[in-house]
């Protein structure tokens, strides 16, 4: 049998949840990468659940355009870290509170 | 059967994805991050997005989880004290934004299982490359302009000036 | 449509068996005799250990998987386009090549960049030859 | 429904157990083989030609006392050597290891002795989850908090992930020649056309060096180099912990080369394969894909103890700098020949 729509949503729901918590509480840079990922991952699997919901591959082709702009934003992000951490000796986010490098 | 590989990767992704995000240690976040990566990817296997499973295991896991990886390793910080008192607004915002996101989503559960459509396409490879040189070819081309964009951008971020 | 991964799964099922069972009998075969401090000690050719292993790592290798990132990603954009370009040539629309091309000349001015930036040098002395 | 199963599962098991004999095969074979190239003997004691040896050899390493240094992340030191292993078993799957789609057993074809002959990403199956590889290594180093460990497993890493990229560019080239990403019809598309060894040239020597680097093989053993790093990423590991990485090498060896076959040597096709049909075609088949898989594996025996070791900012030059031109210029020169109907 296959496995209804909903499962999938709340599944999604869910990691969005928990990517989200993520993001607001945590202080340390990585982490609130990490969860920007696990929300871009619940993200795609909702659109892949809807494309299946609708018979089109368009959604899927779209998860496809999220993974790349994911993998353009991991790799920004993570020199940025590299880059405040040179500056501050921390990746402790809060820290990071003038404009000017 | 599928119902059953469901639920079992369900539940192992949000476990992983819990430690991902409450684990004191770096490296221990990236490696469960691993595991609900491969379970949303056999959840699109699961959807008929066979293309899109092999790519997650290939672009997630492989690529940029091992950047993580190095990124932990090279700046080996001292993990972050977490002193929540100071920032009351966002930690309520990041307790109840999440419960108000699991409230409506089993609020999408109870009512009448959505039916699926009759005719079920997968996504295969073959499939997804006319998609992708029809009509979201321009898209495709961007595509390749975003990861230049980025490519540069972390290149000069990184860059020690001499 | 999901019928494909049966094998995969009996794949998984076994491979994780033997990986549990040679690690397991290794525990179980191999277990204790004596224990002096002497043999768990960290190896390191027999010098006492001066500091903590694990160092901070140099920035190169971060640069390495940024660029494979970048460029695997673009592996994976491409392998739906090589997979269709048989099949598109046949139905006359030859242009799906031009659109290949398109996306590499693209992404090669983003290697020519790294090239000259001196990404690919792995040290100085080598950049220099 | 049953009978699919228990094919599958005896195919599953039959090309296992194939590919974790030919793992002592291939020690007798390098030892043996060193030796040879070395002008000495070589292990000749126990059986005859030393032949028993590796077996030995293995009972030996079962009953070794595994040692669990102190300061490692235990869990993380257990799960390492399991990562490699698991890994290592269930790439094959997609591999057609001889003809046979005119053979049934049960009623179920035996379509080209794949375990996995559904599975529509094909070779994309074995690429995404062999990347994952590089995870056994990082997590063996970083958990054993050892320096060498660390800086192998390192090393290693960026090495696995800079030739997997010209080895996946290569890859694509027969994909795009086959046009499809089944493993069993880029086969039939060899058998139709010349061996893709040939009019992809560059491709297939480009796949060779990054296979040889994703093995870690010499001249490639960076990451174990032992004159330098005493054995790399392992060296914490004892009794089987350690066999499992030993294993999962040699294991990855015997893959990369049954896919090297694949792409490039015309997988299992032989001349005038096309008379046959059914059982004798289907053994022969197996025969010859044998024959082939064990040349390519002899060529990594001759390669180790023939070529120094590269250093470290060598190897990362001839795999940005040259592989991976290389493979993209292979790729554009078949879609042109694609595109106008040469290839």
């Amino acid at each position: 049998m296959t496995v209804p729509t909903n499962y999938f949503i709340l599944l999604a729901t869910a990691l969005f949840a928990i990517g989200a918590a993520g993001v607001l509480l945590r202080r340390n840079g990585i982490s609130i990468l990490l969860g920007i990922e696990i929300m871009l991952n619940a993200v795609n699997l909702a659109l892949a659940t809807f494309a299946r919901q609708h018979g089109n591959l368009d959604g899927q082709v779209l998860v496809f355009f999220v993974m790349a702009v994911a993998a353009a934003e991991v790799a920004v992000g993570l020199a940025l870290l590299v880059a405040i951490f040179r500056r501050h000796r921390s990746i402790d986010v809060d820290r990071l509170n003038v404009m000017r490098w | 059967m599928e119902l059953i590989v469901f639920a079992a990767t369900a539940a192992l992704a949000i476990v992983s994805a819990c430690v991902a995000v409450v684990h004191r240690q770096p490296v221990v976040n990236v490696l469960s991050l691993i595991v609900t990566f491969f379970c949303v990817a056999v959840n699109f296997a699961l959807l008929g997005a066979s293309f899109l499973a092999a790519a997650q295991i290939l672009v997630y896991a492989g690529a940029i989880l091992v950047l993580f990886l190095f990124v932990v390793m090279l700046l080996n910080a001292p993990v972050v004290e977490e002193n929540e008192a100071k920032r009351p607004l966002q930690r309520w915002g990041g307790i109840l934004l999440p419960l108000v996101l699991l409230a409506g989503g089993a609020a999408v559960l109870t009512p009448t299982l959505l039916a699926t459509a009759a005719t079920p396409t997968d996504g295969t490879a073959h499939a997804l490359g006319r998609l992708l040189v029809g009509p979201h070819l321009f898209a495709f081309e961007l595509v390749s302009v975003l990861l230049l964009a980025a490519l540069v951008a972390a290149m000069v971020l990184v860059k020690r000036k001499q | 449509m999901t019928a494909q991964y049966i094998p995969v799964l009996m794949a998984f099922a076994f491979a994780g068996t033997v990986a549990v069972a040679i690690v397991g009998l290794s525990v179980l075969l191999g277990r204790g005799r004596l224990r002096p401090p002497r043999k768990t000690e960290t190896y390191e050719s027999g010098m006492p250990l001066l500091d903590a292993s694990r160092k901070r790592v140099s920035v190169k290798y971060f640069v390495v998987a940024m660029v494979f990132i970048v460029f695997d990603i673009e592996v994976a954009f491409l392998y739906p386009w090589a997979v269709t370009v048989r099949e598109l040539v046949a139905e006359g629309a030859r242009a799906v090549l031009l659109d290949g091309l398109i996306f590499l000349v693209l992404l090669g001015f983003g290697y020519v960049y790294l090239w000259r930036e001196g990404a690919f040098d792995w040290s100085r002395e080598g950049s220099r030859r | 429904m049953w009978a699919e199963l228990a094919v599958t599962a005896a195919k599953l098991l039959l090309i296992a157990v194939g590919l974790l004999t030919a793992i002592p095969v291939m020690v007798w074979v390098e030892r043996r083989g060193a030796a040879f190239i070395q002008d000495r003997l070589g292990p000749n004691r126990v059986g005859p030609l030393g032949l028993v040896q590796p077996i030995v050899d293995a009972v030996k390493l079962f009953f070794k006392e595994d040692i669990t240094p102190a300061g490692v992340s235990r869990g993380l030191y257990f799960l390492a050597p399991m990562v490699a292993i698991f890994v290592a078993l269930v790439t094959f799957i997609v591999i057609p290891f001889g003809a046979g789609t005119d053979v049934t057993v049960f009623g179920v074809p035996l379509s080209g002795v794949m375990v996995a002959p559904g599975l529509g990403v094909g070779v994309l199956y074995l690429l995404a989850l062999g990347s994952l590889s590089v995870y056994g290594i990082v997590l063996a180093g970083w958990s054993s908090n050892n320096k060498y460990s660390l800086l192998g497993a390192l090393r290693s890493s960026a090495q696995l992930i800079s030739y997997e990229l010209a080895m996946t560019v290569s890859v694509m080239g027969v994909i795009l020649a086959a046009g499809s990403l089944r493993l069993d019809a880029v086969v039939a598309y060899q058998s139709q056309h010349l061996w893709n060894a040939i009019p992809q040239l560059v491709g297939f020597l480009v796949f060779v060096v990054a296979a040889f680097a994703e093995t870690n093989r010499l001249p490639f053993d960076l990451p174990e180099a032992e004159t330098e790093l005493v054995a790399g990423y392992h060296v914490e590991y004892s009794s089987m912990k350690f066999a499992a990485f030993f294993m999962s090498e040699y294991v990855n060896m015997v893959t990369i080369s049954a896919l090297m076959v694949t792409l490039y040597l015309g997988g299992w096709t032989f001349p005038g394969h096309r008379a046959l049909s059914g059982w004798p075609l289907l053994l022969l088949s197996v025969l010859s894909m044998l024959v082939k898989v064990s040349f390519v594996l002899f060529t990594f025996v001759w390669v180790r103890w023939s070529l120094p070791r590269f250093r470290y900012d060598q190897l990362m030059r001839l795999g940005w700098k040259v592989l991976l031109p290389l493979a993209v210029l292979n790729l554009v020169w078949v879609g042109v020949g694609v595109g106008y109907g040469w290839l």
